[in-house]
């Protein structure tokens, strides 16, 4: 193996051995903390080595993986949230009925190897198997509450329309290798220019849809509110951030790679500005109706699936990419911390009926302040409010777009953020502006108590608190973003 | 292959991809819309072997296998999970399976 | 206008000060009275800096002064450059000032005190950071800064329709200005478009060459979230709820620094980067702002909550502000920045003064009260002179201002229209109708006295007593305020003059590459009334360097 | 009977040696430099601060306690007559009233001082200034006062009759709790009006035109406790708002042509103004003036200030403040001269005012009311002057009338506190025998007002309907009716109301101190501090202008650049002069006996001539029903429209149709999108399907 090979193939081995070392694990009875420990060092072997990616700018094992730093970028941010999740989701995951441990632990795993290879594919083979590595684990991911109803719900429909979806992409996939008789994205590159076929076209717009899917861009959303809500949270934070940054990450590789050509930019942006405007609109309209904070979020990820794919349609241009990645960047950490203080509140609220229900943050100002300040700096955050992490990533949206011309789209985004701010703000409204009735006599527990309470510190509220602090730091000092972004698409 | 054969098979695998996709749409089963989605791979794998043999390029044949591989595995997670879905609600009818909404 | 560079670095010393108070009061769990006393040291060094800034500014050197440049993001240009002029240096006196009469005062909240100091404070640094950023993105950072904190004012410490209130100022003010990035964005993308590299900073974005009709509907974007913050007429039913909600604190904030953020940015960001269109847009402002002064006070007049009225005031207040802006001409223009620092005295005591009312009996209703004057004389006194400053009463502060306004609207108005029969019509109206204003300003305030504090004395007003030493503590300065800018405006005006002078300057030195703006513009030439005669030079020259 | 008088007159060595003194008058050159003397300064200071040490030394305001107030205050007014039963002659003098008063005659010491110098004839005015004010632009406006002839009339009448009332008020006020805040305000006042007397531009003489506004306003509302007073001090200031925005655009005019606010450069540059623009200026000033000194259509709130305590009325509301009109119009004699049609308007509404407000003064019962009606009638004869172009005619009337009326207000208020606080005057009646004293003062005003011979209205007067008559304006040329020009017409006006003048005056007369005596308690006489400004003021009410009247019209007419130069005496030769003068000596004679006896004898006839003529009885009644009227159509309009914008605009349009509107679009097209994302698997994905199917058209179809 060349030095790129093993580079881009590292992380790929240390995942999927990790993912079968766990199982082995549970097989020979060892302990849990040690399963842990294993998927742990997985993540952090894995984020390690795929900083030597950085170095390349390749295409490897005869062009099925690429090499270079887009890769890097995104392995680093997969792994990373991948860990983050997993950590997010360690006790979280039994208080949601999830029985085994370590079935979800090589789930994560598997997926986190899917998301990694569907990232780094430079032909179609790889980024199909990648693609359903990826979709199958988390499937069963989100039906890993087995007792559970809206588990095992989510799962099927996810798995559903999932595979649905993917059927439309795999036809998209053979449609342009029929037109182009190539697999891999550099010989297809080349040859577009001199083949002017409806099929690719077609073909394109079929991949979209599989890729739209993933991503949940409306109007292939649909899944998204039923399974981000019936799935257990840390999942959910799972598939919001490494789903989203894989698919994204092979998304604007095809797109920027593979489809670059100016006339086919041209054919398909003619109608890809709708899937933003659609997204931003529908998302943020309709999260404004939910009462499970979930299904809220759910929403509003799909929205701010929009504002990235502002990015795409400015590909043509320079910086098109950068801003796409950069918000993507800057989305996951806030997703991160969203989940999990949705996950941490929903776990010490157990005794409610409605886990994750708006109504249920009445008063949490007053019961929970540290994850009520936490949660209120996240969602001024994702609403994308200076001086927060959301907002210079908007802010780049916003340029890049006036540069492809679409003007328009800024427009409707910022007005897209001015109805988001309702709903996130509604959060904030009950939280501190309105008491609890009910919970006069549950205060009687001393303040005292609460704060110790607060105070023990635990791992998922570790990450939350790091995701927070990262919000306001890289708000404050966006340069490492921005390199990273930047070092993508160099 | 000829061009009237390419574009008689590319026909015969829309077709099917078509029905794939109405079954999808129009059944309630769960196990026969996974079926129907089984149909759709199918008949993509049927693009690809035409395409393959067409242009004279095996890639195309390796990708079906791949796919092969592919839709194995999605059986075997889509039978478990429609298991798990019958566990639960005693049914594995789509439209009673409607728990999650709003 | 130039940069002085100084090496001091008392500018981002006074931003970021606040975080004095803030973070002592985050991580020490101190009493209520601790913390009131850390946030008012806090807000007193800042006031302390602030003065250090204010004496150290120089009135005779037209540059911004004091100036400090960090990289904040320097791989987008972004730069955090700070500086003051002359309008800055008072507004940033003013701010410190106001807040820290409010943390002194912060006995009227009970509940929750350490957030509403903390929420206070951070108010402050969003406040500071906008008056001194020279940088447009850095300036919308700050601005948007502002938001949450006040947001939180009002909706936790409100009054009972408090969400609706605070949910309604965000997005009334969230609307404009992301409008407003909107634009930021265009002009940026324009700038490096031109250029080849990024900047923020005012002095380059003002370099960037824009079609008339681009630089219009940039300049309707900044004007839209500067308006609605200032608020003028059809934006502004935000304020009276606001208002209303808001603790006394908030309110005292809000009326006093951040209804002057609208035309700050106007005089900053809007006159420099978009001069043409700033002058073709004026007389639409100019109706707006007389639309503004007529509407506030009359409906003013038949509001029944004391706090409301005082909002509408402001409206009001704020109409004449708008006015003496869009006349672009000297007189009108110092008025309007004087303007803007008298409402922030004149109005901030009002709010104070409902305040006090509303602590000792928990209602704002003007029919509650009656002939206050015979129980509590002292603030019946304190309340008269403030009214009086508030409906511009000669050798108060607020008649300069009105003086001002008024005196430059009548020139200014020809000036724009040089007595064109249609625009003739726009005269009599913009004069007229803010000599009206005038009328009714002292309609509704001396009706409001009237029924409040003369009449037969309610003795089922319970509680009232009268002003306390820390409440005269507060007022005591204000009252100072109001006279000594009433009796010597000259020393603020001196310092006005020079961001009066730069703001002007831009307006003459209109582009005149594009022909519809020459035609624009010599129209105008033509019917310039003789006292500005600089200007039509200033004009000539243009145009023939254009011809040219 | 005239020929013996006038045979009398010529035969006084006195009056011509006075004729003779209009040599006095400069006629050689004088130094155009005015002479700079800081002591100026002090003249309104003296008095600002006499106003804070007179707050400061009453000590403690009032406070009233919780639990006793309603019973023991009921309102001021009453308590004040409540206590002035006890013990009405103590005449000591509280220290603020002490305070006051010195300040005022430290003022008008200062005053004379000043007079002094300038009468020395180095230069024609004395200026002062303190500092810059305001430095915007164009605009540079200094704290600076001059002192010339035609303020220092003004300022002698100020300080002189001020400091008077203020020893009058002093008894006035003895009883009441708030002496400190009554004589800050007092002493405020006459601050504010030397600064709007002796400003150098207009807009220091609008700094004292509010302020006197303000003080007339505080003074109004002084017994605050009684809504009504407080209601009538909220109209005053609004009333004067109206003209003071007026005075505004005036002053912008003439800036805008001028470049300047100083009357002296404002003159200098009159005639390169268009004519449009003096004439609207002219107006514009005009407003201001009529609304300070209570012309038509802004005069209502003059009869309402009488709610404030009496030495105010005095003082503010017929002495001094209200002339400040005709003194600004004065000032800008050169203005007013190139604006004919402003001049005739001047003239009507002057002309009307007089005559409307003497109707409704015949049918007042309210002493107070009757005085402040005639008030406003005395100054539509300055304005009438005004009218005619003869300045200098005004502001001797604003002289001879603030003796005479400040003797008139004073003297009523001293029969108000001698009879209990009754204002009433059909509750007189047969005072004199109790309040010989006030008596005496009451007839000399009531002398002098009513333009019997050789009074000081009588000359002041007859210059005025003589200005009137011989005006060679826009009047003389507009023929009214046959042969009779518009200045005939406005003269018969005047003499008209020159009789009901005398009428309703010698009727307030009579029912107030002759007769059988119809109230209750015993009146009595008012303290020293009271009686005696009375007796000073009844001696030049009877005799100024017999004996100074031609030197100070001449005087005057100098310094206001009048081309009206005709003293009594220099037209004495003039027949038609002759003639007119002759008629409404009679005319004023023949009214004052016929009131005279009326309500002496005939004392059942008005009640029978009112109910004969109810009509017009119930119109006088009502006062023509003008307040009643403009609260019908300008107050309860506006008052309308506020309602109708704060509803329509701020309810319904932006917050109901504009932000209540979006939010319900947004929550319309959520619940629609919801019901569209119900659930099952099925719809979801048809809704999907369907919608990349219409994407993909969408695309073919572009």
């Amino acid at each position: 193996m060349s030095p790129a090979e093993l580079a881009a193939a590292s992380p790929l081995i240390i995942t999927a051995t990790g993912a079968c070392l766990v199982l082995l694990l549970e097989v020979l009875g060892f302990s849990s903390l040690i399963r842990n420990f294993v998927v742990i060092c997985t993540f952090v072997l894995c984020l390690l080595t795929s900083f030597r990616l950085g170095d390349f700018n390749d295409v490897v094992f005869s062009g099925s993986l690429f090499s270079d730093s887009l890769t890097m970028i995104y392995f680093a941010a997969i792994s990373l949230a991948g860990l983050f999740t997993y950590l997010i989701s360690f006790k979280a995951l039994k208080g949601e009925g999830v029985t085994s441990g370590a079935e979800t632990d090589s789930l994560f795993l598997f997926s986190t190897a899917g998301a990694l290879l569907l990232v780094s594919a430079a032909n179609f083979i790889t980024l199909f198997v990648g693609f359903e590595l990826l979709s199958l684990s988390v499937y069963a991911l989100s039906g890993s509450a087995l007792k559970q109803k809206a588990s095992s719900e989510s799962a099927m429909k996810y798995f559903i329309m999932g595979s649905f979806s993917s059927a439309f992409l795999l036809y998209g996939l053979a449609l342009i290798y029929g037109a182009t008789g190539f697999i891999s994205y550099a010989e297809i590159a080349a040859v577009i220019p001199s083949i002017r076929s409806q099929l690719i076209i077609l073909g394109v717009l079929l991949i979209m849809f599989g890729f739209s899917f993933k991503v949940s861009l409306v109007p292939f959303h649909v899944w998204t509110p039923d399974v981000y809500q019936g799935a257990p949270t840390s999942v959910t934070a799972f598939m919001a951030v490494v789903v989203k940054l894989a698919a994204f990450g092979a998304f604007l590789r095809l797109f920027s790679y593979c489809f670059s050509d100016p006339i086919l930019f041209e054919s398909w942006s003619k109608v890809g500005w709708l899937l933003a405007v659609l997204s931003m609109t529908v998302g943020n309209v309709l999260a404004i109706q939910q009462k499970s904070i979930k299904r809220m979020l759910a929403y509003s990820s799909i929205a701010h699936a929009g504002y990235v794919f502002i990015g795409f349609l400015a590909l043509g241009q320079n910086g098109g990419g950068e801003a796409a990645t950069y918000y993507l960047l800057a989305y996951s950490f806030m997703s991160i911390a969203s989940f999990g203080l949705v996950s941490l509140i929903s776990n010490n609220t157990k005794e409610q009926y409605d886990m994750d229900s708006i109504a249920s943050y009445r008063g949490l100002g007053e019961k929970k302040p540290l994850y009520a300040l936490l949660l209120t700096i996240v969602l001024i955050a994702l609403s994308g409010m200076p001086p927060l992490i959301g907002f210079i990533g908007k802010f780049f949206l916003f340029t890049v777009a006036h540069e492809a011309g679409y003007t328009g789209l800024a427009i409707v985004a910022a007005i897209n953020s001015v109805i988001s701010l309702y709903y996130y703000l509604n959060i904030i409204v009950q939280m501190y502006f309105t008491k609890d009735e009910n919970a006069s006599a549950k205060s009687e527990l001393g303040s005292e108590e609460m704060i110790k309470q607060q105070v023990q510190m635990s791992i998922p509220k570790f990450v939350v608190i790091l995701c927070t602090l990262l919000i306001i730091v890289f708000g404050l000092y966006n340069r490492p973003l921005y390199l990273a972004a930047e070092l993508a698409f160099r | 292959m000829n061009e009237l054969g390419l574009h008689f098979n590319l026909l015969i695998s829309a077709i099917l991809f078509c029905i794939g996709v109405a079954g999808v749409l129009t059944r309630k089963n769960t196990i026969v819309i996974f079926m129907c989605i089984e149909l759709m791979l199918n008949a993509v794998n049927l693009t690809l072997v035409t395409f393959s043999v067409y242009l004279n390029n095996i890639n195309g044949q390796i990708f079906v296998f791949f796919v092969m591989a592919v839709a194995a595995a999605e059986a075997a997670v889509g039978l478990a999970i429609i298991l798990s879905v019958f566990r639960n609600f005693l049914t594995v009818e789509s439209d009673e399976v409607a728990e999650l909404a709003g | 206008m130039d940069l002085t560079f100084s090496s001091s670095n008392l500018l981002s010393l006074l931003v970021f000060s606040p975080l004095l108070g803030i973070i002592p009061l985050i991580l020490l769990k101190v009493s209520n009275k601790q913390a009131g006393l850390i946030a008012s040291a806090s807000s007193f060094i800042s006031f302390i800096i602030s003065l250090k800034v204010f004496l150290s500014f120089d009135k005779n050197i037209n540059t911004f002064q004091l100036a400090e440049s960090f990289d904040w993001f320097p791989s987008i240009g972004l730069k955090f450059i700070l500086g003051v002029d002359g309008l800055s240096v008072w507004l940033i006196l003013l701010t410190t000032f106001l807040t820290f009469l409010v943390s002194v005062s912060y006995s009227s909240v009970s509940e929750k005190l350490r957030g509403y100091l903390c929420n206070l404070l951070f108010l402050e640094v969003g406040m500071l950071g906008t008056f001194v950023s020279l940088d447009v993105l850095a300036f919308y950072v700050f601005w948007e800064l502002m938001l949450i904190p006040m947001y939180f004012l009002i909706g936790i410490w409100g009054g009972k329709n408090r969400v609706y209130a605070a949910l309604k100022f965000v997005i009334y003010t969230a609307f404009g200005s992301l409008l407003m990035l909107v634009a930021i964005s265009y002009l940026e993308f324009k700038y490096a478009s031109q250029v080849g590299s990024m900047s923020f900073f005012l002095n380059d974005l003002s370099m960037t060459s824009l079609s008339f009709n681009e630089e219009l509907l940039l300049f309707l974007a900044f004007a839209i979230a500067f308006l609605i913050k200032v608020p003028v007429f059809p934006f502004h039913t935000w304020l009276p709820d606001a208002h209303v909600e808001a603790p006394t604190g908030g309110s005292v904030i809000l009326a006093g620094v951040l209804l002057k953020m609208g035309i700050f940015g106007l005089v900053r960001f809007g006159i420099v980067l978009f001069p043409n269109a700033t002058l073709y847009a004026a007389p639409v402002l100019a109706i707006l702002g007389v639309v503004g002064i007529i509407f506030g006070a009359l409906v003013a007049w038949v509001q029944t909550d004391m706090k409301k009225l005082v909002a509408y005031s402001s409206v009001s207040h704020m109409g004449f502000c708008v006015l003496g802006f869009s006349m672009l001409n000297v007189e009108a223009f110092q008025g309007a920045l004087l303007q803007l620092i008298n409402h922030g005295v004149s109005t901030a005591a009002l709010f104070f003064l409902v305040g006090v009312l509303y602590d000792r009996t928990h209602t704002r209703e003007i029919s509650a009260y009656s002939g206050l004057a015979a129980k509590v004389p002292l603030f019946a006194t304190v309340f008269m002179i403030f009214m009086l400053s508030s409906i511009g009463l000669p050798l108060t502060n607020g008649f300069v201002g009105e003086f001002l306004i008024l005196l430059g609207t009548f020139k200014g108005i020809f000036f724009l229209h040089g007595g064109q029969i249609h625009s003739l019509v726009l005269t009599v109206i913009c004069t007229t109708g803010a000599v009206a204003g005038v009328v009714l300003g002292a309609l509704y305030m001396i009706s409001l006295y009237r029924r409040v504090v003369f009449g037969k004395y309610d003795t089922s007003i319970h509680g009232l007593t009268d002003l306390s030493l820390r409440e005269i503590f507060v007022f005591f300065p204000l009252l100072i305020l109001v006279f000594f800018i009433g009796l010597y405006p000259n020393y603020i005006l001196k310092d006005l003059e020079q961001t009066t002078n730069f703001s002007l300057e831009q307006i003459q030195n209109v582009r005149v590459d594009q022909p519809e703006i020459l035609n624009k513009v010599s129209k105008l030439k033509s019917n310039l009334p003789p006292s500005n005669k600089v200007l039509n030079n200033t004009i000539d020259k243009n145009i023939e360097v254009s011809n040219i | 009977m005239f020929s013996i008088f006038k045979d009398l007159i010529l035969s006084l060595p006195l009056s011509s040696s006075l004729t003779q003194s209009e040599v006095v008058l400069p006629v050689g050159e004088i130094s155009n430099s005015p002479l700079v003397d800081s002591r100026l300064l002090f003249l309104p200071l003296i008095p600002l601060v006499g106003a804070l040490l007179s707050y400061l030394v009453g000590g403690k305001p009032k406070v009233e306690d919780d639990h006793h107030s309603d019973h023991d205050h009921g309102s001021s007014h009453d308590s004040h007559a409540h206590h002035g039963s006890h013990d009405s002659y103590k005449s000591g003098m509280s220290l603020s009233a002490i305070v006051a008063t010195t300040a005022s005659s430290l003022s008008f010491v200062l005053t004379l001082l000043l007079f002094t110098a300038l009468g020395s004839g180095v230069s024609d005015s004395i200026v002062a200034s303190a500092w810059s004010w305001i430095d915007a632009g164009d605009l540079n406006v200094d704290f600076k006062f001059r002192f010339d002839h035609l303020s220092a009339v003004m300022c002698l009448v100020i300080t002189g009759i001020g400091s008077l009332i203020h020893l009058y008020a002093s008894g006035y006020m003895a009883e009441d709790p708030h002496q400190p805040r009554f004589f800050a305000y007092l002493n405020l006042f006459l601050s504010a009006m030397l600064i709007l007397v002796l400003g150098d531009n207009l807009l220091l003489t609008f700094v004292g035109w509010e302020g006197v506004g303000l003080c007339s306003y505080l003074l109004i509302g002084f017994w605050f406790k009684e809504m009504d007073n407080a209601k009538a001090g909220q109209k005053a200031f609004i009333v004067n708002r109206i003209g003071d925005a007026g005075f505004l655009l005036g002053m912008f005019t003439l800036f805008y042509y001028t470049g300047s606010l100083s009357p002296s450069d404002i003159l200098a540059k009159v005639h390169n103004m268009p004519a449009l623009a003096i004439e609207v200026a002219a107006i514009l000033l005009l407003i201001g003036a009529a609304g300070k000194s209570a012309q038509i259509p802004l005069y209502i709130w003059l009869p309402d200030a009488m709610a404030g305590p009496t030495p105010v009325s005095a003082l503010i509301h017929a002495a001094t403040m209200v002339t400040s009109g005709v003194y600004m119009v004065a000032r800008l004699a050169g203005l007013f001269s190139a604006a004919p049609h402003a001049l005739l308007l001047v003239s009507i509404i002057g002309t009307l005012t007089a005559f409307i407000a003497a109707t409704i003064a015949l049918v007042q019962n309210d002493i107070k009311k009757v005085l402040a009606y005639s008030t406003v009638s005395q100054l539509g004869f300055m304005f009438m002057a005004i009218g005619a172009g003869a300045y200098s005619v005004g502001l001797y009337h604003v002289v001879t009338h603030a003796f005479f009326k400040a003797l008139l207000f004073m003297a009523a208020g001293s029969v108000i506190v001698g009879c209990h606080h009754e204002q009433d005057m059909r509750k007189f009646g047969g005072l004199f025998k109790y309040m010989k004293f006030t008596g005496i003062s009451y007839i000399a005003g009531t002398y002098a007002i009513s333009g019997l011979p050789y009074g000081s209205g009588f000359f002041s007067k007859d210059s005025v309907l003589w200005a009137t008559y011989s005006s060679t304006g826009l009047a003389s040329t507009i023929e009214v009716s046959n042969g009779i020009f518009l200045n005939q017409a406005l003269w018969g006006v005047g003499i008209l109301t020159a009789a009901l003048t005398a009428f309703y005056m010698t009727r307030s007369l009579f029912l107030t101190f002759f007769g059988t005596y119809r109230g209750h308690g015993t009146p009595h006489e008012t303290s020293f501090n009271m009686v005696f400004p009375l007796l000073v003021l009844s001696v030049p009410s009877l005799i100024f202008s017999f004996l100074y009247g031609d030197t100070l019209l001449t005087y005057l007419a100098h310094w206001t650049r009048s081309d009206f130069l005709g003293g009594h005496h220099a037209l004495l030769e003039n027949h038609t002069y002759h003639q007119l003068e002759t008629i409404s000596m009679w005319v004023a004679l023949i009214s004052a006996g016929l009131s005279g006896l009326i309500y002496t004898f005939a004392k059942g006839l008005p009640a029978k001539i009112s109910s004969l003529l109810s009509p017009i009885y119930k119109l006088l009644l009502g006062k023509w029903y003008v307040d009643e009227l403009y609260n019908l159509v300008i107050v309860l309009p506006l008052r309308g429209i506020s309602r109708v914008f704060f509803i329509l605009f701020d309810r319904i349009l932006i917050d109901g149709l504009l932000v209540t509107g979006s939010s319900v679009v947004v929550d319309v097209a959520g619940t629609t999108l919801k019901k569209i994302h119900s659930g099952t698997m099925k719809s979801s994905l048809s809704l999907m399907f369907s919608l990349f199917v219409f994407i993909i058209l969408f695309w073919v179809i572009l």
